[in-house]
C-alpha cells in the first residue's frame, strides 16, 4: 500500500469516525443520565433531515435557518417523546420502558413511511459543505474537516456541562437515585427533559451533518447511524461522553481500514463493527473508558 | 343504527355477493414498509394508475387488494395466502424484492393462484414454479447487456464490480455480469476488484479507496438508487473518473436528485425509453403518469403498470375469474404490447423482452441504445 | 411548624401509616420511635411527598399535602433518608454541592461547607472520592452533611446512627443538638431509643402504623412500656 | 396429601387438555383455510421463540438480544438437512453448494433435532464469554453476535447461498409440527423453571452477588439458562423454515429479536404462559390489523387505504400497552389448574407438603 | 422434626474434626487496595471451631473488605486465606460457600421478587447432585433432593420462626425478619462458618437482644463457628468470646470483651470516652 492510498484511508477513517463519534455523544448524554438505550435516537437523526429537507424545500428557507429550525424541532420532539412515552415508566423496570423506546422507534420509522414515503430523496447540500481539497493525491472533502471540528466543540461543551456545572450534577444524581435527587429539591422532570433536549439537539446535528455527508434520506436512514453509533458508545464506555468520541473514532477508523487492508473481507464490514465491541467487552466489560463501577457490598 | 355491528355484518354479507357478481378480484402485495419500502411504493404507482386508466374487464370492475408483505419473507408468504384465502383474488401482482417473490410464490403454487411479478428479476423465482411469471427481463440478460455495452462501446478491458452482499438483485446481477465480462474479454483477470457492501450502508469510501489504486476502465455498481448515487458520488469525491455501470434500479428521478452532477455519464440498463417508444402504450402511459403523478415514472412503475395489463389481458381471454384458466392464458402470452416494451413470455414464464441502456445527460435520462434478446 | 393529620399509606395491600396525628413544634426536637416496620420511615417519606398518602400536612401554617418534593425542600424541609442514599457516581464534593441545590447565596455554601468538613473531616480527606466507594458510616456522614448544606428550617432524619460506630454515634447525636442549637427544628427517627428520647423534647411511639405512646422525652424513658420494648429492659 | 391429590389431579388435567387440543388440531386440518393455518402455525413458532427469550430474559435476568442468530442458525441447518439435492444445487446456481452439504438429507424430526444443537452449541461458545458482561453491556454483545450470524450467513455463499438465500425447501411444517413442539418446550419448560435450577435461575435475576454467596455457580448457570435458549430458538427457526419454505440472511436480523422480545414483554418477563398467550396476541394483531391498510368505507366518507398504517398502529398499540400495562398481561405468574379451579395461585404455592 | 436429625447428624461430623483441633479458618496477611487506598492491611485471623468472634472497628476501618475477602468477592492484593486446610484466596465466592463458608450482607441482599420459602430453597440449591436434565424430567433422584430440600428448608423457616411468612415476597417483610431471613438462607447452605456483617443494624435494643438468642441458639444447633461485625456494643460484648479491632486496615487490638473495652486505642478509635448503650 503506497503512502498515498494509506492517507486516503486515514482520511476516511477520520471523517467516518467523527460523524459517529458525534452521534455517539448524543447517545451517551441521554444513556448516562436516564439509563435508557433510547432505540428513537436513530429515528430522530432521521427527523432532523427531514426537517432541514422540508424547510429548504418546501419552506424555501435558507439553509442555515432550516438548520436551527430543524434543531428546535428535534429537540421538541426529543422532549415530547420522553413526556409520553418515557415519563410515565419512571417507575416500572427497565426492560419496559426498552419495549416502549422500541414503540417509538417503530412509530417514528413507519410514520415517516406513510407520511414522507418510502423513496429516497436527495439532500439539498450547500455549495460550502461541497468542497474537495486535493493534498497530493489525497482528497479530503470540506465535510471532512468541518464535521470533527464540531465534534470536537461539542464534545468538550458536553462534558463542561455534565462535569462543571450544578445542572451536570444534578443530571448525574437524578441518573442514579431520583428520590433522593428531589430530597435536594432538584426538580427531576425538568433536568430529564433537559437532558432528552440536549441528546436531541446532538442527534439534530449529528443527523444533519449525516445527511450533508450522505446526501440521501429516506425514513429508515437512521437505523444502521443509530445502531454503529450506539456501539460506539458502548466501545468508549456508555455514559462516559470523551469516551463516546473515542469509540466513535475506533469504530470508523477500524470499519476503513479493515477494508483497507483486507479487501476480501470487505463483506464483513458490519460484522466488524460488532468484533470490535464484543472483543473490548470482554477485555473492559465497562468499555475503553468506562469507570469499572466494582459493586461495594 | 341500534345494532351497528349486525349491520354492519350484514353490509359485509351484501358486499360479498355482489363481489362475486360484478367485481374481478386482483391482488397485489409488495413492500409498503421495511427495507425496499421505496421499491413497493414506486411499483404500487404504477399498478394503481394501470387500474385508473383500465378499471374494468369483461364488463366487470376491477377490485385491487394491495397488502403490504413488510419487506420481510414470512410476511409475504402470510400476504399472499390472504390474498388467496381471505380475498378470494384470482391473479396476484408482485412484488419488488426476489426473495419476497420466492416466499409468496411458494404459496402461490401451492394453491394453485398465479402471480405475476413486476421487477424481480432473479432468476430463480419462475424457476420450479409454473405459477409465478414476470413481465421484466431477468438478470442473466441484463448483466449480460451491461457486459457488453463495457466492452464493446466503452472498450473497457478491466472491470471493477462493487456489490451490495446483502441484496440477491445485486448478487445476482453482478455475478452475470461478471461471467459475461470475463467471457467477452477472453481474461480470466479482467475482474480487477470485487468489493461488497450492505444495503444501508452510507459510507463506501474505504472499498472506492480501495479501487481507485486498481484503476479499472469500468466499474459495474448495481444496487438500490439511493445507495449507488451515493456511492458514486463519493467515488469521484475521491477523484475516480472511471464510467459507472449500474442496472435497472437506477432509474429513478432520485437517482438524479441525489447524486447531482457527479452521476453525469453514469450509465445502465432498464426495461423502456420515453424517447424510443417501443409501443402506444408507453407513450399513453408517460402522459397519464406525468399527469397523475407530477414526475416521470420510475421502471417499478411501468412495470407495475404492465403487469397489471398482462394480468387483465389474462382475464379477458380466460373469460372468467378461474384462477386456473387465467394461469394458462398468462402462460400463453406473446407479443403483449406494454409500457415497457412488447412482451412474450418464455417456457419459464419470463418475459423475453429488449432492454434499453441509458446514460445520464445534463441531469436527465437519455436513451443510448436499445439491446435485444438473443 | 409542621402538623400531620391523620397521615394514611398504603402500599398495596399493607396499610403502613394508619391515620396519624402528630406536631412538631418550632424550635423543637421531635422523635418518633418504634420497632422495624412501624411505619417510620413511611411517615416521613409521605411528608414529602415521596410516597403516595392522604391526609394533611401543614409546613409553617400553609397546606404542603399536594406540593411537590422539589418544592417541599425549597421551603425548608430537609431529610435525610433512610439507609444513607448517597449519590454514589458522584464524589463527596458534589454531594454536598447538590444539597445546597435550591440555594442561590453561593457565598454562605462555601462556608457552610467547611463548617460541614470541621463536623465530618474525614469528608474533607476524601472529598473527591466517589461517594459509592465510601464504607457505611462514611456514607452517613456524608448523607447528614449533604443535608445541612441545605441549611433547612425542618431537618427530618431517618435513623441517622444507623450502622455507625458509638463513637460517631455519640458525634452524630452533638451534631444534631448543636443543629438545633443553631435554630433548626428535628424530626428524629431512631433505633436508639435511649439517645434519641434523651435529647427529644417530645417522642412518640409508632406501632404497626398507630401511635400509641406519646410525651416528653423524660417521660418515655421513665415509661415501664417504653423500657421493656425499646430499651432493652435493662 | 392434599399435595398429592391435586398434583394427580392436575396432571390428569393437563394430559386432558393436551388429547383435547390435538383432537383440536386433527379438526383445523380440515375445517380452516391455508391462510389461517398460517397463521395459526405461526403462532406457535412465534410462542417457542418467546419462550426461548423468556428463559434467559425473563426467568434467569440476562439481557439477551441474539434470539435471530439463533433461529439463523437452525432455520438454515434444517434447511440444508432437509432440501432435496435436486433442490439444492437449482439454488446455489451461482456458487455450487459445498460438496459435503449436497446430499446429506434427514427426517425432519432429526433435521429439527439436530438445528437446536447446532444452535445450542454455538450458543454454548458465544455465552461463554460474553456471559461475564452484565446488562446493556450483555444485551449489546448478544444482539452484535445475531448480527455477526446474520453477516456471515451472506458471506458464506457456498453453504449459505448467501443473499440468494435457500428456496424451495420442503414445507413439512404443520399444525401437528409446530403445536406439538410447542407443547413439549412448554411442559419442559415449565418444569425446569419450577425445578431447583428454575430457582437458582430466578436467583441470579434477582441478585447476582447474592446468588453467588449461596453457592451457586453463576458461569454454569447463566451458560445452561443461555444455550437451552438458543436450543429453542434454533429449533425455532427451523420450524419457521419449513414452513415458509424460503429463507435469506436478511430475515435473521435485530428486528426479529426486537418483535419478540415485545411478545415476552407483553406476555410477562419470567411467565410461560404469558408468552405463549401474547406471541398469538401479537401475531394475529399483526394480520388483523391489515384492516386500516385497506380502504374503508363508512357508508358516509370512503377513506382510501393508506399503507404502511398497519405499522403505524401496531407501534401505537405497543406504546399503550406498555404504558398501562407495564408488567405484561401476566406479570410474573401463570395461568394453572390451581389458579383457575381457584385455588392458590400457581407460583406462589409451590412448597411442599403442608 | 425429623430432619434435625439429620443436621445433627452433620453436625456430628464437625464434633469428630474438633478433636483435631485445626483452626477452621486462617487468614494470613492480607492487604487489599483499592487504587491508591489500603482498606486492609496487614491483617490476621485464626477463628476455631465454634467459636464467635466479633469484628469491630470504626467506619471504614476494612471490616466488610475483610468479609468480601474470605468470602471470595475480592481477591486480596497479597496475603492468603486458608479455610479447613484449603486455600480459598483466589477461589470464587461460590466455591467457598460449597466448602462451609456462608454470608449475610450488610445492605440486605435477598430475592426481593421470591417468596420468602424459595429464597431458602435456593440456599440448598448448590448441594444438589441431580442435573438439570433430571430435574427437566423430574426423575426420581430430583425428585428425592427436591422432597429433602423442602423438608429442610420448611424446618429452617420454623427455627427462625418465619413460617407465617412462607409465602410472602421476601421484600414485603418487616426490616428485622428480612434480616432473620437472610441468616436462614445463609444456613441452608449447610456452612461450618457463618460471616454475619451488621446483622443487628436498624435494630432496637429488644430486637438486639433476641437477634443475641437467635445467634447462639444456630451456633449450637447447627455448630456454627462465627465471625460477626457489629456496632451495637451491647451484641458484641454479649455474645462474643474474642473481638478484633481494626482501624484504616489495620488491627489495632485484640482479645476478649473486657480486654478490648478497656483497650485506650480501642476507646480513642471506636468506643469513645464512655459507653451509653
Ligand atoms: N415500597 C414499599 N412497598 C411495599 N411495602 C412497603 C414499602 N415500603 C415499606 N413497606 C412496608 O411498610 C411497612 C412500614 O415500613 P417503614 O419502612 O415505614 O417502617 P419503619 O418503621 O421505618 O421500619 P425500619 O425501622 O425497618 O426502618 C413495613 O411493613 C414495610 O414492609
Ligand atoms: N470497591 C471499592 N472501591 C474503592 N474503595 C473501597 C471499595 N470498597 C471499600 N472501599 C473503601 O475501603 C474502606 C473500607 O471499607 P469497608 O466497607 O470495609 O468499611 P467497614 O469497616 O465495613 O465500615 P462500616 O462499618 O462503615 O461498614 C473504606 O474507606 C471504603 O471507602
Ligand atoms: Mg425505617
Ligand atoms: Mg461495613
Amino acid at each position: 500500500m503506497t503512502a498515498g492510498l494509506f492517507f486516503q484511508h486515514l482520511v476516511n477513517g477520520i471523517s467516518l469516525g467523527s460523524l459517529y463519534a458525534l452521534i455517539a455523544i448524543g447517545y451517551t448524554m441521554v444513556y448516562g443520565i436516564v439509563r435508557l438505550i433510547n432505540f428513537a435516537h436513530g429515528d430522530i437523526i432521521m427527523l432532523a433531515a427531514y426537517f432541514v429537507f422540508f424547510g429548504v424545500g418546501m419552506f424555501s428557507l435558507p439553509w442555515w435557518l432550516a438548520v436551527i429550525v430543524s434543531i428546535a424541532l428535534t429537540v421538541l420532539v426529543g422532549i415530547v417523546i420522553e413526556k409520553a412515552a418515557y415519563k410515565p415508566l419512571r417507575e416500572a423496570p427497565r426492560i419496559s420502558v426498552l419495549i416502549s423506546a422500541i414503540g417509538v422507534s417503530f412509530f417514528l420509522e413507519n410514520m415517516g413511511l406513510v407520511v414522507f414515503g418510502g423513496r429516497a430523496k436527495a439532500f439539498y447540500v450547500p455549495p460550502i459543505f461541497k468542497g474537495v481539497i486535493n493534498i497530493s493525491g489525497v482528497s479530503i472533502t470540506s465535510l471532512g474537516i468541518i464535521i470533527p471540528i464540531i465534534s470536537a466543540i461539542l464534545l468538550f461543551g458536553m462534558v463542561y456541562i455534565v462535569n462543571h456545572t450544578v445542572t451536570g450534577m444534578a443530571m448525574r444524581a437524578c441518573s442514579k437515585d431520583m428520590d433522593t435527587a428531589k430530597l435536594m429539591g432538584i426538580d427531576v422532570d425538568a433536568i430529564i427533559s433537559f437532558t432528552f433536549g440536549i441528546g436531541s439537539a446532538l442527534a439534530a446535528v449529528g443527523g444533519i451533518m449525516w445527511a450533508l455527508k450522505y446526501p440521501q434520506i429516506h425514513p429508515l436512514i437512521g437505523i444502521m447511524p443509530g445502531l454503529k453509533c450506539f456501539i460506539a458508545a458502548v466501545v468508549g464506555g456508555i455514559g462516559n461522553i470523551p469516551g463516546a468520541m473515542l469509540g466513535g473514532f475506533l469504530l470508523g477508523l477500524g470499519e476503513i481500514l479493515l477494508v483497507a487492508f483486507l479487501p476480501g473481507l470487505s463483506g464483513y464490514r458490519d460484522a466488524f463493527a460488532f468484533i470490535i465491541l464484543i472483543v473490548i467487552l470482554l477485555f473492559k466489560p465497562t468499555g475503553i473508558l468506562g469507570e469499572k463501577v466494582a459493586e461495594k457490598v | 343504527g341500534s345494532k351497528p355491528a349486525e349491520t354492519e355484518k350484514k353490509a359485509e354479507d351484501a358486499e360479498q355477493k355482489a363481489a362475486d357478481e360484478d367485481v374481478i378480484r386482483i391482488g397485489v402485495y409488495e413492500p409498503m414498509t421495511g427495507a425496499s419500502a421505496a421499491g413497493g411504493q414506486m411499483t404500487v404507482e404504477g399498478i394503481e394508475l394501470a387500474k385508473e386508466m383500465y378499471p374494468e374487464v369483461l364488463g366487470k370492475e376491477i377490485k385491487l387488494f394491495i397488502v403490504d408483505n413488510k419487506t420481510d419473507k414470512t410476511e409475504s408468504a402470510n400476504a399472499v395466502a390472504r390474498l388467496i384465502e381471505k380475498d378470494k383474488v384470482c391473479v396476484i401482482i408482485g412484488s419488488y424484492g426476489s426473495s419476497n417473490s420466492m416466499a409468496g410464490g411458494q404459496v402461490a403454487k401451492e394453491k394453485k393462484v398465479p402471480a405475476i411479478g413486476c421487477s424481480p428479476t432473479n432468476p430463480l423465482v419462475t424457476l420450479d414454479n409454473d405459477y409465478y411469471f414476470r413481465v421484466c427481463f431477468i438478470d442473466p440478460f441484463q448483466g449480460k447487456v451491461m457486459a457488453k455495452y463495457a466492452f464493446n462501446t466503452l472498450k473497457a478491458k478491466k472491470a471493477a464490480i462493487i456489490m451490495d452482499m446483502a441484496n440477491d438483485y445485486s448478487v445476482g446481477l453482478s455475478n452475470f455480469f461478471r461471467e459475461a465480462f470475463i467471457e467477452l474479454t477472453g481474461d480470466k483477470d479482467a475482474i480487477v476488484a470485487e468489493t461488497k457492501y450492505k444495503t444501508n450502508d452510507q459510507d463506501f469510501s474505504a472499498q472506492l479507496t480501495a479501487i481507485k489504486d486498481l484503476k479499472p476502465d469500468v466499474i459495474f455498481a448495481p444496487g438500490n438508487y439511493g445507495e449507488s448515487a451515493l456511492l458514486i458520488k463519493q467515488a469521484r469525491d475521491l477523484g475516480i473518473t472511471a464510467p459507472f455501470l449500474g442496472g435497472d434500479t437506477y432509474e429513478a428521478p432520485e437517482f438524479i436528485d441525489i447524486g447531482g452532477k457527479e452521476v453525469e455519464g453514469v450509465s445502465f440498463s432498464t426495461h423502456y425509453t420515453a424517447e424510443a417508444p417501443v409501443t402506444e402504450v408507453s407513450k399513453e402511459f408517460l402522459d397519464a403518469f406525468e399527469k397523475k403523478y407530477g414526475q416521470p415514472p420510475s421502471a417499478f412503475a411501468a412495470l407495475g403498470f404492465d403487469a397489471y395489463l398482462v394480468a387483465r389481458e389474462a382475464i379477458e381471454k380466460a373469460g372468467s375469474a378461474d384462477p386456473q384458466a387465467i394461469r394458462d392464458e398468462i402462460a400463453k402470452i406473446q407479443n403483449f404490447e406494454g409500457a415497457t416494451g412488447i412482451i412474450s413470455l418464455d417456457e419459464n414464464g419470463d418475459a423475453n423482452k429488449s432492454a434499453v441502456i441509458k446514460q445520464v445527460k445534463d441531469g436527465k435520462f437519455v436513451y443510448i441504445e436499445t439491446v435485444q434478446p438473443d | 411548624m409542621l402538623e400531620v393529620k391523620n397521615l394514611n399509606v398504603r402500599y398495596g395491600g399493607i396499610h403502613a401509616v394508619r391515620g396519624i396525628d402528630f406536631n412538631v413544634p418550632e424550635g423543637s426536637i421531635v422523635t418518633l420511635i418504634g420497632a422495624n416496620g412501624a411505619g417510620k420511615s413511611s411517615s416521613l417519606r409521605a411528608i414529602c411527598n415521596l410516597v403516595k398518602k392522604t391526609g394533611n400536612v401543614a409546613f409553617m401554617g400553609q397546606d404542603i399535602s399536594k406540593i411537590p418534593t422539589k418544592d417541599i425542600v425549597k421551603m425548608g424541609i430537609t431529610m435525610v433518608p433512610e439507609g444513607r442514599r448517597v449519590f454514589s457516581d458522584l464524589t463527596i464534593y458534589e454531594n454536598l454541592i447538590l444539597g445546597a441545590y435550591t440555594r442561590k447565596d453561593k457565598e454562605n455554601v462555601k462556608k457552610d461547607m467547611e463548617w460541614v468538613y470541621s463536623i465530618f473531616p474525614r469528608l474533607k480527606e476524601r472529598e473527591t472520592q466517589m461517594a459509592g466507594t465510601l464504607s457505611g458510616g462514611e456514607q452517613q456522614m456524608l448523607a447528614l452533611g449533604r443535608a445541612l448544606m441545605s441549611r433547612p428550617k425542618l431537618l427530618m432524619l431517618d435513623e441517622p446512627s444507623l450502622g455507625l460506630a458509638p463513637i460517631l454515634v455519640k458525634d452524630v447525636f452533638s451534631v444534631i443538638k448543636k443543629i438545633h442549637d443553631d435554630g433548626v427544628t428535628i424530626l428524629l427517627i431512631e433505633q436508639n431509643a435511649r439517645m434519641a428520647l434523651k435529647i427529644a423534647d417530645y417522642a412518640y411511639v409508632l406501632e404497626t402504623g398507630t401511635i400509641t405512646l406519646t410525651g416528653t422525652g423524660e417521660e418515655l424513658l421513665q415509661n415501664d412500656k417504653v423500657l421493656k420494648a425499646y430499651l432493652g429492659g435493662v | 396429601m392434599k399435595n398429592m391429590a391435586k398434583k394427580y389431579r392436575n396432571a390428569i388435567l393437563t394430559t386432558v387438555l393436551i388429547a383435547a387440543f390435538f383432537i383440536f388440531l386433527s379438526w383445523t386440518k380440515t375445517h380452516l383455510d391455508a391462510y389461517v393455518m398460517r397463521i395459526f402455525n405461526l403462532c406457535a413458532i412465534n410462542s417457542i421463540l418467546a419462550l426461548s427469550l423468556n428463559l434467559t430474559n425473563g426467568f434467569t435476568g440476562l439481557f439477551s438480544l441474539g434470539t435471530a442468530g439463533f433461529m439463523a442458525i437452525g432455520a438454515y441447518t434444517s434447511a440444508l438437512l432437509t432440501m432435496p439435492p435436486g433442490i439444492k444445487t437449482m439454488n446455489f446456481f451461482m456458487q455450487p453448494i459445498n460438496p459435503m452439504l449436497l446430499n446429506i438429507n434427514v427426517h425432519f424430526f432429526f433435521a429439527l433435532l439436530i438445528a437446536g444443537i447446532l444452535s445450542a452449541l454455538v450458543g454454548f461458545l458465544i455465552g461463554a464469554p460474553v456471559l461475564k458482561l452484565k446488562g446493556d453491556y450483555l444485551a449489546i454483545a448478544t444482539l452484535g453476535f445475531g448480527e455477526i450470524i446474520s453477516v456471515v450467513f451472506t458471506n458464506t455463499q457456498t453453504i449459505t447461498n448467501g443473499a440468494l438465500g435457500l428456496k424451495g425447501i420442503p414445507q413439512y411444517t404443520d399444525q401437528y409440527w409446530s403445536w406439538g413442539v410447542a407443547i413439549v418446550i412448554i411442559l419442559g419448560l415449565k418444569s425446569l423453571v419450577n425445578s431447583s435450577y428454575g430457582r437458582a435461575f430466578k436467583a441470579i435475576r434477582e441478585d447476582e452477588i447474592a446468588a453467588q454467596a449461596m453457592g451457586i455457580n453463576l458461569f454454569n448457570h447463566k451458560t445452561l439458562s443461555f444455550t437451552i435458549s438458543a436450543f429453542i430458538a434454533g429449533i425455532g427457526g427451523a420450524l419457521l423454515a419449513n414452513l415458509n419454505s424460503t429463507i435469506d440472511p436478511t430475515m435473521f436480523r435485530f428486528f426479529f429479536t426486537y418483535q419478540i422480545l415485545l411478545m415476552v414483554v407483553l406476555g410477562g418477563m419470567g411467565s410461560i404462559t404469558g408468552s405463549v398467550i401474547s406471541a398469538c396476541i401479537i401475531t394475529v394483531l399483526m394480520e388483523l390489523l391489515r384492516v386500516v391498510e385497506s380502504p374503508m368505507d363508512l357508508g358516509f366518507i370512503s377513506l382510501p387505504g393508506i399503507s404502511g398504517m398497519r405499522m403505524v398502529v401496531f407501534a401505537i398499540l405497543l406504546i399503550l400497552v406498555v404504558l398501562f400495562l407495564r408488567h405484561g398481561i401476566m406479570g410474573e405468574n401463570e395461568i394453572s389448574w390451581d389458579m383457575l379451579l381457584g385455588k392458590e395461585s400457581g407460583h406462589r404455592g409451590n412448597f411442599g407438603s403442608q | 422434626m425429623g430432619s434435625w436429625v439429620r443436621m445433627k447428624y452433620h453436625g456430628i461430623c464437625c464434633w469428630e474434626r474438633r478433636a483435631v483441633i485445626v483452626a477452621i479458618l486462617e487468614v494470613n496477611k492480607i492487604t487489599i487496595k483499592f487504587g491508591g487506598l489500603t482498606a486492609v492491611s496487614n491483617f490476621s485471623l485464626n477463628l476455631k471451631e465454634g467459636e464467635i468472634v466479633g469484628l469491630i472497628g470504626p467506619n471504614g476501618a476494612g471490616k466488610t473488605t475483610a468479609f468480601n475477602a474470605i468470602t471470595g468477592i475480592y481477591v486480596p492484593t497479597s496475603g492468603s486465606i486458608m479455610f479447613q486446610g484449603n486455600d480459598i484466596t483466589r477461589l470464587l465466592p461460590d466455591k467457598i460457600t460449597k466448602l462451609g463458608v456462608a454470608r449475610t450482607f450488610q445492605n440486605i441482599r435477598l430475592f426481593e421478587n421470591m417468596s420468602v420459602f424459595e429464597n431458602v430453597l435456593v440456599g440448598h440449591h448448590l448441594r444438589i447432585k441431580s442435573s438439570f436434565i433430571d430435574a427437566t424430567f423430574r426423575t426420581p433422584k430430583y425428585n428425592r433432593e427436591e422432597k429433602m430440600m423442602r423438608d429442610q428448608t420448611l424446618e429452617l423457616l420454623e427455627k427462625v420462626n418465619l413460617t407465617e411468612y412462607l409465602n410472602e415476597k421476601a421484600s414485603s417483610l418487616p426490616y428485622g425478619q428480612q434480616r432473620h431471613l437472610e441468616i436462614a438462607r445463609a444456613l441452608a447452605t449447610r456452612p461450618k462458618l457463618l460471616l454475619l456483617d451488621e446483622p443487628a443494624a436498624g435494630m432496637n435494643p429488644k430486637e438486639s437482644e433476641e437477634l443475641m438468642e437467635f445467634l447462639k441458639q444456630i451456633r449450637d444447633k447447627f455448630n456454627l463457628t462465627i465471625l460477626l461485625i457489629e456496632h451495637h456494643m451491647q451484641v458484641v460484648m454479649g455474645i462474643c468470646e474474642r473481638i478484633l479491632v481494626l482501624d484504616h486496615g489495620i488491627t489495632i487490638a485484640e482479645g476478649t470483651p473486657d480486654e478490648v473495652q478497656n483497650n485506650q486505642k480501642v476507646i480513642e478509635a471506636y468506643l469513645g470516652v464512655e459507653l451509653d448503650a
